[in-house]
């Protein structure tokens, strides 16, 4: 079942490489759309069957590289199953988008749809090895995407993007090969270490979890590792930045979940502080960064490292030692907001390629009153803002609620410093609103034209979602809290 | 009633005496209000009806709140929704940011009752409104600092009232929903649904008490001198809510909630007739609506008695719910109960102000009001006239059985006489107060200077390390040298040392490093081949010597 | 004995000094083939009488092709002229100098396995057993060798193939610059 | 008995068939000399198919007196050998078709094949020291085989250097003899330990020369990436893979016979992977010439080779290891030089400029196999790499994992550097079009896909391994 | 007569052909610099079978295997000189040294 839908896009890829160019924009709605159907398929199944009891579904376990014990050991449970479904959305999303793309929408179309299954190889893995396969994977196949359609110093941005997480990929691969080695028997599959955790002495320990923190904060990514973040941002074509921002980025904070708390939970215990610091520092550095920026996607950009730092606060309260039920609402608030981050600020990367589409340029100072001028841009972009800056109703709120009201009883502190942060995004994303929708027009307001139907209809739906999970998240949480309290579980009490 | 949300924190609704009446009073107030304000809004409507309408969807999520979840849920949906409704259906081109000035100041405070979650789960295991006095050690304490914290900023206490002034950038209904009977109201309102964690913590009654009565007293000084009726009206609302704030303070809890009902009445009233006649007169300014109330009739008599009212005097609504909160105070302690009888009198004095500049005799000639600028004033004003009632023991046994302390007679009469002396006093000289100058006056027209001293003190520094933090970035990302003004001359400076040695100049290092190392490695390929056999024998040699030595 | 070992020993060691120090080629190879015949001398003292033969002879006609060679191909028209044709000198030296400390000390210093063992009484018998028994693949991968070693010198040696002899069907006549098919 | 030519049927076949290519030769026609293509390729598939006989039908045993293993190593050697030479045939048809001396070229690759098999097999120095003979003789004429003046230079280089390396193998198989009393492996387990450390060490040191001159690795790289550069890209292509392989598993084997409380011999292979991995790749950094480029990085590869040599005895895992990297390393290399050998004309990285847009197909080729040299994931060259990193961390080299993990990065800058240009659309339009080779270019497209598809397909390679190693 | 001694005399003309093999500039120089080397070796080797092992023909053989490797490295020396003498006129290992860095 799972392997059907890491196929379907590889397929697809191949489908559109084989298709006439005019063809290729078809091919690629139809397998992300059926990817879709194929995620929900699977949310529903996993619903009736044990996705919401903390265990895995759809498992499959295959013989792979025997001499190191690595095995084609795929699954999902509630913490990979929204993570799926996100991705399979953000990339419906971008084929919608991209559906008047003229330069060469075959490639174009054939690359996503191997980005995407790279992406979903991450999120089912449960054998390291498969797991680090598949990350690289996702950052060749950005890579290209950014160097092949990205625009302004696109291949100095791609290659800054490449080498610079390649580098984090190689960090994780050494601590993987130490978890492989701390565990005993040797293994890298991901069940087995979460029930049999490698013993190793501190100073091993503490090794093994810096290469896997570091490998997993270049992608996540965390202050001091965010540099990559706005250039590859700023010169990646629009789905690009949505795909980036809203599964790549994914991508380290699920490690973080999946893989640093329950492999390593004495590790992460003595060095949870840590974790707390560089989130809070994270959360307040990306959001004062953030407000100085005159570049509207560098803006969303560096919102990233902040929402990413929530993320990674959960983390650390939920490696400290307390109450299992606060921890496990950290770990699902951590859960919740790397879907909501997915959807909002892939919503608003979209929003800002309008933009650039439309006058060539994200420059704040150059628009003003597109409320009048464009109102489906403006509600869309004021929808998104508010509820990236958390407002209760989106999912943002949920997320960081639970991340806040989790963390607390365990980090007051850290929780009430980080509290800050909320402060700053919205003060960041009213002034934009102010800048770029309210106000006299711009030199450049006239350009812009309002969304066509294509564009909406990528944007809208994950804007819909978003408040969907604000107003009733049930259908989310009741999905993702098994797992969380799971992975608390696993972390100690 | 309970609707699941979060695991084991359920969003919980509960209507009891104290939000079954506020309740009432956010839909009327809110009924009326979108009433008149069909004379007002002319453009972009759907959106003002659509943003109105989910302001009082968290109104009433706010009011009904059982546990701390849905409450910040509507908390923070009537935040946004008072910056969208002022900066999009503001005047002028200032209102964008007022509204964001609105929205960051409330937010600041609203961090509170993120806050105060945290702190109530930690302690209890629930988010549970009544769980919150039996909250013990620090959870205690950061509770009650985070909700005294987000009731003042709604309620534009004290430091942050002049977010209000702000906010008079908007419509005039919009100020009389939400800067008058919903949101503003609501600061207050959550002060009295904790007042038991106020005295549970042990000093939040008494600080709650201080701010409220204070900010009485000072916003109550700046409504004397402005000359701008909104903003005049915006100073009476945070003053009056201090009434509200010290009866929550004093642990007044039904004396407080007649005082905010009535004063919602009250004030949206005063406020829709100053924006009706924004509409038809074309301004705000005091100076220019002398007689504005002898040109509009009808709507000159509303705006008189919700004035009169304001005042205090007798026998309107104000002058028995204000008494019943002095009277709560007055046992509390003696200093609160004159300091709040002083407030009581700058009341009188401001709001006779107003009514007299609007009924001086004028040459100008009388308008016509349109129906539905005044129709929906007058339940409104009537409610404002005879809604003291409520404190009045034949309304209040009945009502709020026993708990509204029964005004003495003696003290109403005090307190009406007071009123109608202080009117009195300066009914003729209601022109001269505005012209009020020197270093007082200024500062009381300017509002204490509040919004310029956040400035210097939070928001230029923020933006300032902000800009410098963005610089550091760059120049982590791509080295660019950017000029720094002179302020930030030595945060960059700082940054420019942290860069140098920190992350970038390690990144060089190893890059220039490894390039001096390729050229070196390169130096033994000499293409001379004598040199391939030496070097390989030295590094045969070399092997040896390794593995004799270590061993 | 001994003298015999000692007078053989230096004039090794004396004539392999002198191929570097003579200034023509020719006489450094005459100085090499001495020293190596030296060396087959010593062999025999070892016992080795036919594999110290076959020293000297191969060595013997090793040095006589080399002198045929030189004064075939080098620039320095029978590698008669006097010569200086050094690099590196000091350097070498050291390492020379060096190894021969190492090699030297070691030589002596290390004790050395003493296996009271005796010469077979046929010594030529044990190399031809060892060489068709238990060394056969040796041997036979010398062959090999042998092979390989043919083949490449021509390779690379001979500048004409057998299609610029013969033509690209290998049916012309052979076309020789001299008569034979050599060079 | 212990004599068995049968066992030796796939090292016979390759001898038998390098004396008929050559007679073959002699009478056919320049045009015709493909014939004895044929005839060398029947010989390499029949060289395969009757190692895979034999490992079906036989175990693991000594034959000859103790002289010849036939065990794991000698498999690996059999299996990548002959079929990385396969890879070689069709990457060289082009340029050696109707040559003047392609039919020697077959004799000579085929010669050189079975001194690479030989070399890993031998269990007796006096076996290693011709072996290592058989495999660099023919090497020198396939170097100077075009006889143009820089391949000549290599050749010189390469022989002189070899000839010093081999004297020194000399020397190191004296002494060891002398120090254990006999030349088989088994003499040397048996006779050396408790003996002098000080010959031992040289011995080793000495005999290891001759080891790294075939691998490739410090100190005998030097003539690697002359080489490369110099020689024909067919013979480049093939000195960067058979040898090596012929000399990392003498090495290995070598190190597992010499008892390692005597001398530490992984410790000194640890050193020297970590040397030649580092220099190999600093070298390459600055390079200009794609095949000089690629030679360097060969240089880089014996290091990351070695580091499973460096596990032996001390991790079950280093011969899986060893054996996987090397089938993923000759085929990955192979395709990066049938890239160059079907664009021969392209002599500087500047010239591959735009090639994604003129010869999609090649520029895809050598994106699979440059990134695969890194060791992305999944292609095969990963797996290998991890492989050997576990192996080496494993027994006890971690710091020799880190050396490596730091170098896998650096190295992705001059494989970028190269591969820059070929995705770079800008003045495209000026330069002329190149046809490439199609040979080559079949070449390259076989290679690209197996180097790629063997990283998942591991679990066939691997349990292979598994089953035929352990 | 010991073999001590037999060894330092392999141990000195070892030594003078690696003093020559890397100085000569002249490859046939270069390759006799090689041959003394191998000289020192096939002395050694001998001494060794003598004195250590001389029941078993492991010495014999291997002194063999020096003298061979001696003789196809001398033949294939020529055929490189030859070569290279033939496409660069030129017999110096200084002269051929195009290829580098």
């Amino acid at each position: 079942m799972l392997v059907v839908l890491l196929l379907v896009p590889l397929a697809g890829a191949l489908l559109a490489l084989a298709a006439p160019e005019r063809v290729a924009r078809h091919v690629f709605v139809a397998v992300t759309g059926l990817e879709l159907a194929f995620a929900l398929a699977l949310y529903l199944g996993a619903r009736r069957t044990g996705g919401v009891t903390g265990g895995m579904s759809y498992e499959q376990d295959h013989a792979w590289i025997p001499t190191i014990d690595s095995r084609f050991h795929i699954g999902v449970d509630g913490l990979s199953l929204p993570l799926i479904g996100l991705t399979a959305g953000i990339f419906l999303a971008c084929a919608l988008y991209g559906w008047r793309r003229t330069d060469r929408p075959r490639s174009f179309a054939a690359i996503m749809l191997f980005l995407e299954t790279a992406c979903l190889g991450v999120f089912v893995s449960l054998d390291l090895v498969l797991f680090f396969v598949f990350f690289d994977l996702s950052i060749v196949g950005m890579y290209f995407v950014i160097a092949g359609w990205g625009h302004g110093n696109a291949a100095r941005s791609a290659l800054k993007f490449f080498l610079y997480t390649f580098v984090g990929s190689l960090a994780l691969l050494v601590g993987f090969i130490g978890l492989y080695l701390g565990s005993d028997p040797h293994t890298f599959d991901l069940v087995e270490l979460a029930r049999n955790p490698p013993q190793l002495s501190p100073l091993a320990g503490g090794l093994v979890l810096l290469a896997v923190s570091v490998g997993l904060a270049v992608k996540t990514p965390t202050v001091p590792f965010h540099t990559w973040l706005p250039p590859a941002h700023t010169d990646a074509p629009s789905e690009g930045s949505a795909v980036l921002a809203g599964v790549l980025l994914k991508l380290g904070t699920y490690g973080f979940v999946r893989i640093a708390l329950p492999t390593l939970p004495g590790p992460m215990r003595t060095y949870a502080v840590v974790f707390l610091v560089v989130g809070v520092v994270s959360v307040l550095y990306g959001a004062l960064v953030a407000l100085a920026q005159t570049d509207l996607k560098r803006m969303i950009a560096y919102t990233s490292v902040n929402h990413m730092g929530y993320v990674l606060l959960a983390v650390g309260a939920a490696a400290l030692a307390g109450d299992p039920e606060a921890r496990s609402i950290a770990v699902s608030g951590a859960v919740t907001q790397m879907v909501s981050h997915g959807l909002i600020t892939g919503a608003l990367f979209l929003l800002a390629g309008v933009l650039l589409d439309r006058a060539g340029t994200y420059d704040l100072a150059r628009f003003g009153g597109l409320a009048q001028r464009a109102p489906r841009v403006a509600l869309l972009f004021a929808v998104g803002a508010f509820a990236s800056l958390g407002l209760p109703g989106a999912s943002g709120f949920v997320a960081e609620f639970q991340i806040f009201v989790g963390s607390l009883p365990v980090a007051p502190v850290a929780v009430v410093i980080a509290l800050l942060g909320l402060l700053v995004t919205a003060a960041l994303f009213l002034w934009a609103l102010n800048r770029l929708m309210l106000g006299d027009p711009g030199p450049d307001t006239a350009r812009v034209t309002d969304l066509r139907v294509h564009e909406a209809v990528a944007v809208a739906p994950l804007l819909l979602l978003s408040v969907a999970i604000g107003v009733a998240p049930r259908f989310l949480l009741d999905v993702i809290e098994p797992a969380a309290r799971t992975v608390v579980s696993l972390v100690g009490p | 009633m309970t609707v699941p949300f979060l695991a084991g924190l359920p969003l919980t609704f509960t209507l009891d005496r104290l939000s079954g009446l506020v309740l009432v009073t956010v839909l009327v107030v809110s009924a009326l209000v979108l009433l008149a304000s069909i004379a007002e809004i002319e453009q972009r409507r759907r959106s003002f009806y659509a943003l109105m309408a989910l302001f009082v969807a968290g109104a009433v999520l706010t009011v009904t709140a059982g546990s701390l979840l849905p409450l910040l849920l509507g908390w923070e949906l009537m935040g946004a929704m008072s910056y969208a409704l002022i900066a999009l259906h503001g005047h002028g081109s200032r209102a964008p940011g007022s509204g964001m000035t609105a929205f960051l100041t409330t937010r600041a405070a609203d961090l509170g009752l993120y806050a105060a979650a945290g702190a109530l789960y930690a302690g209890t295991g629930t988010l549970d409104l009544a769980a919150l006095p039996s909250l013990t050690g620090w959870p205690l304490h950061l509770a009650t600092v985070g909700l005294i914290a987000a009731a003042l900023g709604k309620a534009a206490q004290l430091p942050f009232s002049f977010w209000l002034r702000r906010a008079m950038d908007g419509p005039s209904s919009v100020s009389a929903l939400l800067h008058s009977a919903a949101m503003v109201a609501m600061g207050g309102y959550l002060l009295l649904r904790v007042e038991p964690l106020l005295v549970a913590s042990g000093w939040g009654s008494d600080v709650v008490a201080w701010v409220g009565v204070s900010t009485a007293v000072l916003l109550g000084l700046i409504a004397v001198v402005q000359t701008d009726l909104k903003l005049l009206l915006a100073a009476s609302t945070a003053s009056q809510l201090g009434f509200v704030v010290l009866a929550a303070g004093v642990g007044s809890v039904d004396g407080g909630t007649v005082h905010l009902v009535a004063h919602a009445f009250v004030k949206s009233t005063l406020f829709l007739a100053a924006g009706a006649w924004l509409t038809v007169l074309g301004t705000r300014d005091l100076a220019e609506l002398r007689g504005a109330a002898r040109r509009t009739p009808v709507l000159g008599t509303l705006f008189v008695v919700a004035g009169l009212a304001l005042a205090g005097l007798p026998p309107l609504s104000l002058w028995t719910t204000k008494d019943a909160v002095l009277v709560a105070a007055e046992q509390r302690s003696l200093a609160l109960y004159l300091v709040g009888t002083l407030a009581a009198v700058l009341a009188a004095a401001y709001a006779a102000r107003a009514v007299a500049i609007v009924l001086r005799p004028t040459a100008e000639q009388g308008v016509r009001m349109p129906l539905l600028a005044w129709a929906p004033l007058v339940p409104l004003a009537v409610v404002a006239a005879v809604g003291g009632l409520l404190a009045l023991p034949p309304l209040a046994d009945r009502l709020l059985p026993g708990t509204v302390e029964s005004p003495s007679t003696i003290g109403l009469a005090i307190a009406g006489v007071m009123a109608l002396l202080v009117a009195a006093v300066v009914f003729p000289r209601a022109e001269q107060l505005g012209r009020a100058t020197g270093l007082v006056g200024n500062v009381l027209r300017d509002w204490l200077h509040l919004e310029q001293a956040v400035h210097a003190v939070v928001v230029h520094p923020s933006l300032r390390l902000s800009e410098a933090l963005a610089v550091f970035d760059d120049r982590v990302v791509d080295g660019v040298v950017r000029a720094s003004a002179p302020v930030t001359q030595g945060l960059a400076r700082l940054s420019r040392r942290l860069d140098e040695r920190g992350v970038d100049g390690l990144v060089t290092a190893v890059v220039v490093g490894t390039q001096r190392l390729a050229v070196l490695a390169r130096r033994p390929q000499t293409g001379q081949l004598h040199t391939y056999l030496a070097q390989s024998a030295v590094v045969l040699v070399l092997a040896v010597v390794l593995l004799l030595v270590v061993r | 004995m001994t003298v015999l070992f000692w007078v053989l020993s230096l004039a090794a060691v004396g004539f392999g000094f002198a191929v570097f120090r003579v200034d023509s080629m020719a006489r450094a190879t005459f100085a090499l083939a001495l020293s190596f015949i030296c060396v087959g001398a010593l062999m025999l003292l070892l016992d080795l009488d036919y594999l110290g033969l076959i020293v000297v002879l191969m060595m013997t006609m090793e040095m006589a092709i080399m002198a045929v060679f030189m004064i075939m191909f080098m620039m320095n028209p029978g590698g008669l002229m006097p010569m200086s044709m050094f690099h590196n000198k000091r350097a070498s030296m050291g390492l020379a100098v060096g190894t021969f400390l190492v090699l030297g000390t070691g030589a002596i210093l290390v004790p050395w396995p003493t296996r009271d063992t005796a010469p077979p009484p046929d010594v030529t018998a044990q190399l031809g057993l060892g060489l068709m028994e238990d060394k056969m693949l040796v041997m036979m991968t010398v062959s090999a060798v042998m092979f390989a070693t043919l083949v490449t010198v021509t390779v690379m040696a001979a500048a004409r193939t057998r299609y610029d002899r013969l033509g690209d069907d290998l049916r012309g006549p052979a076309s020789d610059p001299v008569p034979g098919g050599v060079g | 008995m212990t004599k068995e030519p049968l066992a030796l049927l796939p090292e016979l076949v390759l001898l038998l068939g390098a004396v008929v290519v050559l007679l073959l030769g002699s009478f056919l026609p320049r045009g015709r000399q493909w014939v004895g293509r044929l005839v060398t390729a029947t010989v390499l598939l029949a060289s395969l198919g009757l190692t895979a006989y034999g490992l079906l039908t036989t175990n693991p045993r000594l034959v000859y007196a103790d002289t010849y293993a036939l065990d794991g190593p000698t498999t690996i050697a059999r299996l990548v050998v002959p079929a990385a030479a396969l890879l070689l045939l069709l990457l060289g048809s082009d340029e050696l078709h109707a040559s003047p001396r392609e039919s020697e070229a077959y004799v000579l690759t085929l010669l050189v094949s079975l001194g690479s098999i030989v070399l890993a097999g031998a269990s007796d120095l006096s076996l290693l020291a011709v072996a290592y003979l058989l495999a660099s003789v023919p090497l020198y004429g396939l170097i100077g085989l075009t006889r143009a003046p820089r391949a000549t230079e290599a050749a010189l280089k390469a022989y002189l250097l070899g000839a010093f390396l081999g004297v020194t193998m000399l020397l190191g198989v004296t002494l060891l003899f002398g120090v254990a009393g006999g030349t088989t492996y088994a003499d040397l387990a048996s006779g050396l330990p408790g003996s002098p450390v000080a010959p031992v060490a040289v011995g080793l040191v000495a005999v290891l020369a001759g080891m790294m001159f075939k691998a490739g690795a410090v100190p005998g790289h030097f003539w690697v990436p002359d080489a490369s550069q110099g020689a024909s890209p067919y013979a480049a292509a093939l000195l960067t893979t058979l040898p090596k392989v012929g000399g990392i598993l003498a090495a290995y084997r070598l190190v597992a016979a010499i008892p390692q409380d005597v001398v530490d011999g992984p410790l000194l292979i640890a050193v020297l992977a970590a040397v030649t991995m580092t220099l190999g790749n600093l070298a390459a950094f600055g390079q200009d010439d794609p095949r000089r480029l690629l030679g360097w990085s060969t240089v880089s590869q014996a290091g990351y080779l070695l580091m499973a040599v460096a596990a032996v005895g001390r991790s079950e895992l280093s011969l899986p290891a060893l054996g996987f990297y090397l089938a993923a390393y000759a085929v990955t290399n192979l395709g990066a030089f049938a890239v160059t050998a079907a664009l021969p004309q392209l002599s500087t990285l500047a010239s591959y400029r735009g090639l994604a847009f003129r010869r999609p197909l090649l520029a895809g080729v050598l994106l699979l196999t440059l990134l695969g040299l890194v060791g992305t994931p999944p292609t095969a060259v990963f797996v290998g790499k991890l492989a050997v990193f576990m192996a080496a961390w494993d027994a006890g080299f971690g710091w020799l994992v880190v050396v490596a993990a730091v170098n896998t990065v650096a190295s992705l800058f001059y494989y970028l550097r190269w591969l820059a240009p070929v995705f770079d659309r800008r003045g495209v339009a000026g330069t002329p079009t190149v046809a490439p080779r199609p040979y080559a270019r079949a070449a390259a497209c076989v290679a690209g896909p197996v180097s790629l598809l063997l990283g998942p397909a591991a679990a066939v390679g691997l349990a292979l391994d598994l089953t035929l190693l352990r | 007569m010991s073999l001590q001694l037999f060894l330092l005399l392999a141990s000195a003309l070892f030594s003078i052909g690696l003093y020559g093999a890397l100085t000569q500039q002249s490859v046939v120089m270069l390759m006799m610099g090689l041959e003394l080397m191998l000289n020192g070796v096939i002395i050694a080797a001998s001494a060794f079978w003598f004195y250590t092992s001389a029941q078993a023909p492991d010495g014999q053989v291997l002194v063999l295997v020096v003298i061979a490797a001696m003789t196809i490295e001398m033949a294939v020396g020529f055929a490189v000189q030859t070569l290279i003498y033939r496409s660069q006129q030129v017999d110096m290992t200084d002269m051929a040294s195009e290829l580098s860095g």
